[in-house]
């Protein structure tokens, strides 16, 4: 199971979200739901803190290139902080990496 | 763990029990001796070939997937089956090609055959971590 | 999880493969929605079935044991069965003791069957903590 | 797994051991040959620390027993700390609590 917690920065130019925990093929429903809820209309930067989201899968990572999408045509972007060594590793065989804007690895 | 011992897991064909495929997949890659890279590379890939498995069939379906571990000397092998499964047709569409580079990547070995028993076979090998370097 | 939907665990009837099962076996009751003490008793005594099972086999025995798991509205049964496993004489010796001890504090249902299928059935019902008070 | 560790106290009045981890089946008979190994005649009495034991099962206890038989005949005892309550509980459903000095339960 997973958690996504929202924190819409005080002069709103973007919105901070957490995830945490497992997102696979059984959260995807829920995750897509409160992702697309949490981004709103994609007028504003998206920040995904990624500190304890520990498993996600092919269709968590399609979720949020979705995500992406919807942000980009406002000429927004999505930045991935804090994002796990196998979880970091699944964002580059994926090309995601070059489509998201990933925080350095430590 | 020794050689020649095949574990088989049978579950519906139901995202609910996918993670409990990982616990068991964890679990069994951990006592053939596999490091947490190797462990975390082949609960992934399991995952990708059940989300697909699983979506094959309907909701109201009675069918059973089975995942059997045939752990051997220095590798471990994982087959997922199940009635009129067919990997051949497995990984079709557009959208799938996150997961077949995951596998791809990940795994030692991925074969997808017509067989319903073994419809996707992969194959992880002791100590080789998959990277995309 | 859905109910009259079975999970099956089959394993070489060896001593290396009970924390594998046990390991499962949390899952399964994990997702069943039991609390951990309830989680704790589960694993307890489906080791204590599979340590007799497992000896009911000789070393060469090439044999599966397999642990069935049915969940239901309130509460999970476990079955374990194997060919030529009968539970009606698998608790014979003295030393049985504390196995049995064990099984009929902490199970709510413990059935001992001939038929090699089902020898052993355990029913645990969720939310029921086994006590000895 | 299991993991297990003597401390023989200066003045030799008991011997300190530590058990950690998973009793089971499989280890039954590794552990057996360690346990006797560190009481060794049994002329002394038996601290066991159970600190990090996790689990524990009915062959795992019966060679507990038989360790106490052997320190009994010495006329020493076996005293048991700090059980976590689902192990603790085994004691009492088998009896086992009357038979060693158990810890009182914090
Ligand atoms: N698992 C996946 N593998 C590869 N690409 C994917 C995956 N899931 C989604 N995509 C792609 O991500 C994009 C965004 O998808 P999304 O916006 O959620 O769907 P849609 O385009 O139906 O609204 C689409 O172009 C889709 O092809
Ligand atoms: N699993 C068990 N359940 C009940 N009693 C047991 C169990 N294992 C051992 N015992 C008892 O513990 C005592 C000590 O056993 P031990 O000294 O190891 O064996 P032995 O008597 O063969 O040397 C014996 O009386 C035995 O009956």
């Amino acid at each position: 199971m997973f958690e996504l917690a929202l924190e819409k920065d005080e002069d709103k130019l973007s919105s901070q979200i957490s995830v945490a925990g497992e997102i696979d093929l059984f959260a995807a429903p829920d995750f897509k739901k409160r992702l697309y809820e949490a981004i709103g209309e994609g007028d504003s930067d998206v920040v995904l803190n990624c500190t304890d989201l520990t498993y996600i899968d092919s269709t968590g990572l399609g979720i949020l290139l979705g995500a992406l999408k919807r942000v980009r045509q406002n000429n927004h972007n999505v930045y991935i902080k804090n994002l796990k060594d196998s979880i970091r590793k699944l964002f580059r065989i994926t090309g995601l990496d070059k489509a998201f804007i990933l925080e350095e690895a430590q | 763990m020794s050689t020649n011992s095949r574990i088989v897991l049978s579950i519906p064909p139901k995202a609910e029990y996918v993670s409990l495929v990982r616990l068991t997949a964890s679990g069994v890659a951990n006592q053939c001796g596999f490091d947490l890279d190797c462990i975390e590379d082949l609960k992934v890939c399991v995952s990708e070939v059940l989300n697909k498995a699983i979506a094959a069939f309907s909701e109201e379906e009675t069918a059973a997937l089975s995942i059997t571990f045939e752990p051997a000397v220095d590798s471990l092998a994982v087959l997922i089956g199940g009635n009129g499964l067919n990997g051949e047709t497995l990984f079709a569409s557009e959208t799938d090609a996150f997961a077949l580079a995951i596998l791809d990547t990940l795994m030692d070995e991925v074969v997808l055959s017509g067989d319903e028993t073994a419809a996707v076979r992969l194959v992880k090998t002791t100590g080789k971590t998959g990277t995309d370097d």
